[in-house]
């Protein structure tokens, strides 16, 4: 941290620049690329559009649209967990409850699937609301137990009623039609997902750099300061938690539809920590990061799946590796240091 | 005795075994917990590794009582390993950070154990024999008297370890104020491995002593680590009679939920009535309440 | 007409009487100081009227309103702003950033508006932006607009405090021990932002261990001791009262 | 807040080159090893059936090869551990299918893996037999899917035909809430009446749960229970097994196929004694008369594969993986060569067959090929299963 903060360091040219590029007056074409809205967010995009290049068959689709997936819901708990600094270890059930309201209404009850996603998104939003300020009044571990639990009763919930849900063998999902065309592929879905992915980034990207944004990670740093300079953090808290429960919901609906298959894995304490995993990982409070970290964790057992039974030693100390050499996480971490090089290259 | 009382009995006395398993390993995080403000995910493996190892000490040879002493030791060994080479390096990080490293840990003994000890379950032998114990109509088994008594000493020997010994008070103290510890010439290094030590020592004494109950295999831990979690929470983090107390009411009220009302959801009882004291009182039963200086 | 009045205000903290039915009143346009030894109930006092803690009894008024056991973000609103005594400062963000968390109420907070980042709130940003910047200027943070806050020397960091209890723009600006922990030159520094700031029509109330410092600056002090109040008027008067010497003044040297 | 493009490179480096996108898989030619696929629970809460599955596998499939191959083709295994769960079995048929290009699946050692990957499998046309025991699995028939063990509607059938058998008319249930558990519960359920039983209690417990006695008094109590029955696998019935001797609960008690391994009887310990379950032969191999057709087959691999894993380790779990493979084996031959269509027409031709499972004749509209009678209702005694006549 001592690196970055040197006034001293702080030449005239140099301050000059980061003010203009603040006040949003001038730019130049390397700030833009530095920038997480400008650079970021063209090489996303970037990315995604060259992907497909390198995808041979189904299962490299599938791999790649979970990542998708995992990465909308982890760039929404990223907001809840890396801003506002409130932990989740439920969030899966979110996700769970998205997949499956999208799961029951179009099996079991014909309502259309485009029709669903919204009514899951809705019911989650509402059911998060409904929790949020009892729940978020708490914090640190207490905080944790109680949105573990709010997950583990969604998982329970999910298992128990089979005669909605299928129970714990899951149940399966019929495809997303538009327009009378049953939406079917990984090609398809690649295109859906990476757009539902960019959208969650760009509005991620646009809430942390916006009062809300400053908001919240105002309340993480200082809350009796954030509310001594007006904001109203249970409202901002409950706010964010809800938004985050939201994401998860509609890429919980992208999944069902996607798989056209629901379990209640889906909705795991094992998965719940998976997100945060991914979170931290990529490091908290960096929407790339999160995303990078959803990268990370989807595609790492399909790395390891050729270790067999050492799968599980190899993935433990990956994790146990990464976080104490990069006790920030990777995206903080590597930018960082190519910042510092920047400056040494500059001086 | 009527009918009725002996049923509630044997639900109570059903809820107890549970529970005293839960609140043994709830004061695996308590303890943690107190030292270094660690929630360490891994507790419920040193559960495991108790359990595993002695069954492989002693279908190495070994007789029980051997057994025990050096799964204990072993498991011991890799808690200090656990602190000494990845908590220690990353004291700093964030308590999510922290929690991490510790699943990370978690995930990777079970798969060592997996390699070299397989994935079977295994009993291990009651330590009184299996002969149930009646009380007013309903019954006990030996070994769960075994649990709940090793439960007590333990929290008694825990209360004159903190109360009457140098080292004792300088976990106290590391836990209320790390850096005045220090200033007072408390080796704060020291006592969080200790710390580690001790509370892998606890998870690894639950684990033996419940294996002949419910045996044992790399994955018990998983699920008695998060009961054993969620005890230490109910009963107020850092409270080492709040995670014995909150092991048994979580017993009690699956138990009881499972009997009078429907198993299926014994569980998502045993959260609700979690959820319900939370909100009520954020700190847990006996947690201390923090209060911000500003 | 008086901007704040606190009438027979009691605490307590399980069953230690903090501050004992206190009356006082602050008007507008002052430097206001609140002295007295450690101990005597200065914090809990400002943690009173911010809305940290609520009195046990008493009532306290902004502007004839009542305002007693209202929350802290709410007081906001009604042009309340602080410091605080133990730095609380958004360590992870950057200085600039914290001087616009200060601006929260100014800026267009609706959720949908942030999300789209429609030009009411890009707007809105820049111009507090350029504001903000203006303010840590004033204050003598120009060098330190970009910097990240928890790496800024403690100096540096009570100015900030300053400039994000500012940047709310409000009626009445409530310092806790802004110059504890400084040498004598920051503290002088300090104390020209202060007259700086109430010059420009903010009321200040300033709450300080050291009298030697508040009596130049102030128009009014407040003494506390043991949670009631020893004496109160102007600095040459609470300088002269035998209560003050003997309490305060002779304790502390 | 500046995040460079070089994150963005290392994140599609990784993505990239972790897809392992370098090689793509040749194209098959005649004298290339023969694929097999599988995916089974190799870890997770239903370990104990993909382990001895995944053992069979290996050492039969090195055994085929050992002995010149199939059809003198050599034979790779591709294998995936899902850990039980759906969503993973789903990803892994998917790279076993489009990455992997194998001939035929093997596995899913649970109903829910299963059933989770079917449509895959369908859509994909390719030969796949199932270890898991789900009746839906093949009711309805689907085209491309085969199963080797009995299923859980045939494990309550059997229950209940030894219950007639015994004038036992009303029956408490306690099953696991995992998939195991909730599926065989339903099927109980289903086909009681039709052997006029009664289910007068209904009880669950949990994946990990320590202690099941709370559901047991309340079973206890209820009014004329005649026998338990306890659908569910992994530690939990042992534990069950054991509270119900605590209780001094004296009515019958059956357990499933779920717990068929002698790791069971270690489990529960005395306790054990007297209680009854359906399973395969296999399990008591050495008793079996000696005119019995299905003896060599069972004392063969129990034989084999406890030279490897060690005395008493066998289960039926293994048994169904070896059915599978013998049975793939036995259609390529038939079929005389790898062509799916071929092998799947061959597969669903299979007439007696004599696996560890009994003797499997498939059609058209019977994709597991196993009556009832095959079948065995065991019942403990002495620590060691007993046949009961």
């Amino acid at each position: 941290m001592a690196h970055n903060v040197r006034p001293s360091g702080y030449s005239k040219f140099a301050k000059k620049q980061t003010y203009t590029r603040r006040m949003g007056t001038k730019k130049n074409r390397a700030q833009m690329l530095l920038s997480e809205r400008g650079g970021g967010l063209s090489l996303l995009i970037l990315v995604i559009l060259v992907l497909p290049l390198f995808l041979a068959n189904n299962y490299h689709y599938d791999v790649v649209v979970n990542i998708g997936i995992n990465a909308i819901v982890v760039v929404g708990l990223n907001l809840l967990i890396g801003h506002a600094g409130q932990i989740s270890l439920g969030h899966a059930g979110f996700f769970g409850l998205g997949a499956y309201v999208s799961a029951v209404l179009t099996a079991r009850y014909g309502v259309h699937g485009l029709v669903a996603l919204p009514v899951g998104a809705l019911g989650v939003g509402i059911l998060a609301y409904a929790i949020a300020r009892p729940v978020l009044r708490l914090s640190g571990h207490y905080l944790a137990m109680a949105t573990l639990g709010v997950g583990l009763i969604i998982h329970i919930v999910i298992s128990r009623e089979a005669w909605l849900t299928g129970g714990p063998d899951g149940m399966y999902v019929p495809p997303l039609e538009v327009m009378g065309v049953a939406v079917y592929g990984g090609p398809v879905w690649y295109w859906i997902v990476a757009g539902a992915l960019i959208l969650a980034v760009w509005l991620s990207l646009n809430v942390i750099d916006s009062p809300v944004g400053r908001a919240l990670r105002g309340l993480n740093g200082s809350e009796v300061a954030a509310q001594a300079a007006g904001v109203d953090t249970t409202r901002y808290k409950v706010m964010v938690f809800v938004l985050s429960a939201v994401m998860a919901a509609v890429a919980g609906s992208l999944a069902a539809h996607f798989s056209e298959f629901v379990s209640p894995t889906k909705a795991s304490f094992l998965q719940s920590i998976l997100f945060v995993t991914m979170v931290v990982l990529g490091g908290m409070a960096s929407t790339f990061g999160a995303v990078l970290g959803a990268v990370m964790l989807t595609l790492l057992p399909q790395v390891l799946a050729d270790f067999a039974d050492y799968e599980q030693v190899i993935l433990g100390l990956i994790m146990m590796a990464v976080m104490i050499a990069l006790p920030k996480g990777l995206v903080p971490t590597l930018t960082a240091l190519v910042k510092r090089w920047v400056r040494r290259a500059g001086s | 005795m009527p009918p009725a009382f002996v049923e509630f009995l044997q639900f109570l006395l059903s809820g107890i075994t549970s529970g005293a398993i839960y609140a043994l390993v709830g004061l695996g995080f308590a303890l943690i917990y107190n030292a270094s403000h660690v929630i360490n995910f891994a507790q419920g493996e040193f559960v495991m590794l108790g359990g595993m190892l002695t069954w492989a000490l002693m279908s190495a040879g070994l007789d029980l009582p051997l057994a025990i002493g050096a799964a204990v030791a072993l498991t011991v060994l890799a808690g200090l390993a656990l602190e000494k080479l990845a908590i220690e390096p990353a004291r700093d990080a964030d308590v999510v950070t922290l929690i991490i490293i510790t699943i990370g840990a978690g995930i990777f003994l079970r798969g060592v154990v997996s390699v070299t000890l397989g994935k079977d379950f295994h009993p291990l032998p009651s330590f009184s024999g299996d002969d149930p114990i009646s009380v007013l109509g309903a019954t006990i088994m030996p070994q769960s008297l075994w649990v709940l008594g090793v439960s007590a000493l333990v929290v008694i020997a825990l209360q004159l370890f903190f109360r009457y010994t140098l080292l004792g008070k300088s976990i106290l103290a590391t836990s209320y104020n790390r850096d005045a510890a220090r200033l007072m010439g408390v080796n704060v290094g020291f006592v969080l491995l200790l710390s580690f030590g001790l509370s892998a020592m606890l998870g690894a004494m639950a684990g033996i002593l419940i294996a002949p109950i419910t045996a044992t295999n790399f994955e018990v831990g998983i699920i008695l680590g998060l009961k054993g979690f969620a005890a230490a929470i109910l009963g107020g983090l850092g409270n080492g009679l709040g995670a014995i107390v909150g092991g048994l009411l979580l017993g009690i009220i699956e138990s009881l939920g499972a009997g009078y009302i429907s198993s299926d959801y014994k569980d998502a009882m045993a959260f609700v009535v979690i959820l319900g004291v939370l909100f009520f009182m954020p700190s847990g039963l006996f947690g201390r309440r923090r209060t911000e200086r500003v | 007409m008086t901007l704040l009045r606190v009438e027979g205000v009691s605490i307590q903290f399980g069953g230690v009487q903090a501050i004992q039915d206190l009356d006082f009143v602050i008007n507008p346009g002052t430097i206001h100081s609140i002295i007295g030894p450690n101990g005597a109930g200065k914090t809990t006092l400002l943690n009173m009227i911010t809305g940290i803690y609520a009195p046990s009894t008493g009532a306290i008024y902004l502007d004839d309103v009542p305002i007693t056991g209202r929350r802290p973000h709410d007081l906001a609103r009604l042009g309340l702003a602080r410091t605080f005594q133990n730095l609380q400062i958004m360590r992870t963000m950057t200085a600039l950033d914290n001087v616009m968390v200060g601006r929260h109420l100014h800026l267009n907070r609706n959720l949908l508006s942030c999300l789209l980042r429609l030009p009411s709130v890009t707007r809105g940003d820049r111009q507090a932006r350029k504001r903000c910047v203006e303010l840590m200027e004033s204050v003598g943070l120009g060098g330190y607009i970009d910097a990240e806050a928890g790496a800024m020397p403690y100096g540096a960091l009570k100015r900030l405090e300053i400039a994000r209890a500012l940047a709310a723009e409000p009626k009445l600006l409530l310092l806790d021990e802004p110059a504890a922990g400084l040498n004598a030159t920051e503290t002088k520094e300090i104390d020209e932002v202060i007259v700086k700031v109430a010059r420009s029509g903010v009321t200040v109330v300033l709450v300080e261990h050291d009298m030697k410092l508040v009596m130049g600056i102030s128009d009014h002090i407040l003494v506390l001791d043991y949670g009631r109040k020893l004496a109160e008027g102007t600095p040459e008067a609470v300088r002269a009262n035998p209560a003050v010497v003997a309490a305060y003044l002779g304790a502390v040297g | 807040m500046t995040h460079s493009f070089k994150t963005g490179l290392m994140l599609a480096g990784l993505a990239l080159g972790a897809l392992g996108l370098a090689d793509p898989s040749p194209a098959h030619a005649e004298d290339d090893p023969i694929r097999v696929g599988s995916f089974l629970a190799v870890t997770g809460p239903a370990s104990f059936l993909g382990d001895p599955e995944l053992k069979t596998l290996e050492m039969y499939i090195e055994r085929l090869n050992e002995s010149g191959g199939l059809n003198g083709r050599a034979v790779d295994l591709v294998h995936y551990d899902t850990a039980g769960d759906a969503n993973k079995a789903r990803t892994f048929v998917k790279r076993l299918l489009e990455e992997d290009e194998v001939d035929v699946i093997l596995g899913g050692s649970t109903t829910g893996t299963t059933m989770a990957v079917i449509p895959l499998v369908e859509r994909a046309e390719v030969p796949f037999v199932s270890f898991a025991g789900g009746v839906s699995i093949i009711d309805p028939v689907k085209p491309w899917v085969f199963k080797t063990p009995h299923t859980d509607r045939m494990a309550c059938e059997k229950i209940f035909e030894d219950m007639q058998g015994r004038d036992i008319t009303r029956v408490a249930l306690i099953s696991g809430t995992g998939g195991f558990g909730k599926s065989m519960r339903g099927q109980c359920m289903d086909v009681a009446p039709t052997f006029g039983i009664e289910i007068v209690a209904d009880e669950t417990y949990g994946p990990g749960d320590t202690d099941m006695v709370a559901q047991l008094t309340k079973i206890k109590n209820t009014e004329g229970v005649e026998a338990v029955v306890n659908a569910g696998f992994g530690q939990g019935p042992a534990i069950v097994t054991k509270n119900v001797a605590q209780l001094g609960f004296t009515v019958p008690l059956y357990q499933s196929h779920g717990v068929a391994s002698k790791k069971f009887i270690e489990l529960a310990g005395d306790a054990a004694e007297g209680v009854r379950l359906p399973a395969a032969a296999l399990l008591v191999a050495e008793k079996l008369p000696m005119d019995d057709p299905q003896r060599p087959v069972v004392v063969g691999y129990k034989a084999t594969y406890e030279a490897v894993h060690g005395e008493g380790s066998v289960s039926t779990f293994g048994g169904h993986a070896l059915d599978g493979l013998m049975l793939y084996k036995g259609a390529v031959e038939a079929a005389g060569g790898i062509e799916p269509a071929a092998v799947r027409d061959a597969l669903e031709n299979t007439r007696g067959y004599m696996g560890t499972a009994g003797e499997v004749t498939m059609s058209a509209d019977d994709h597991l090929g196993l009556g009832l009678s095959a079948f065995r209702m065991l019942e403990i005694r002495d620590g060691d299963w007993a046949l009961v006549e």
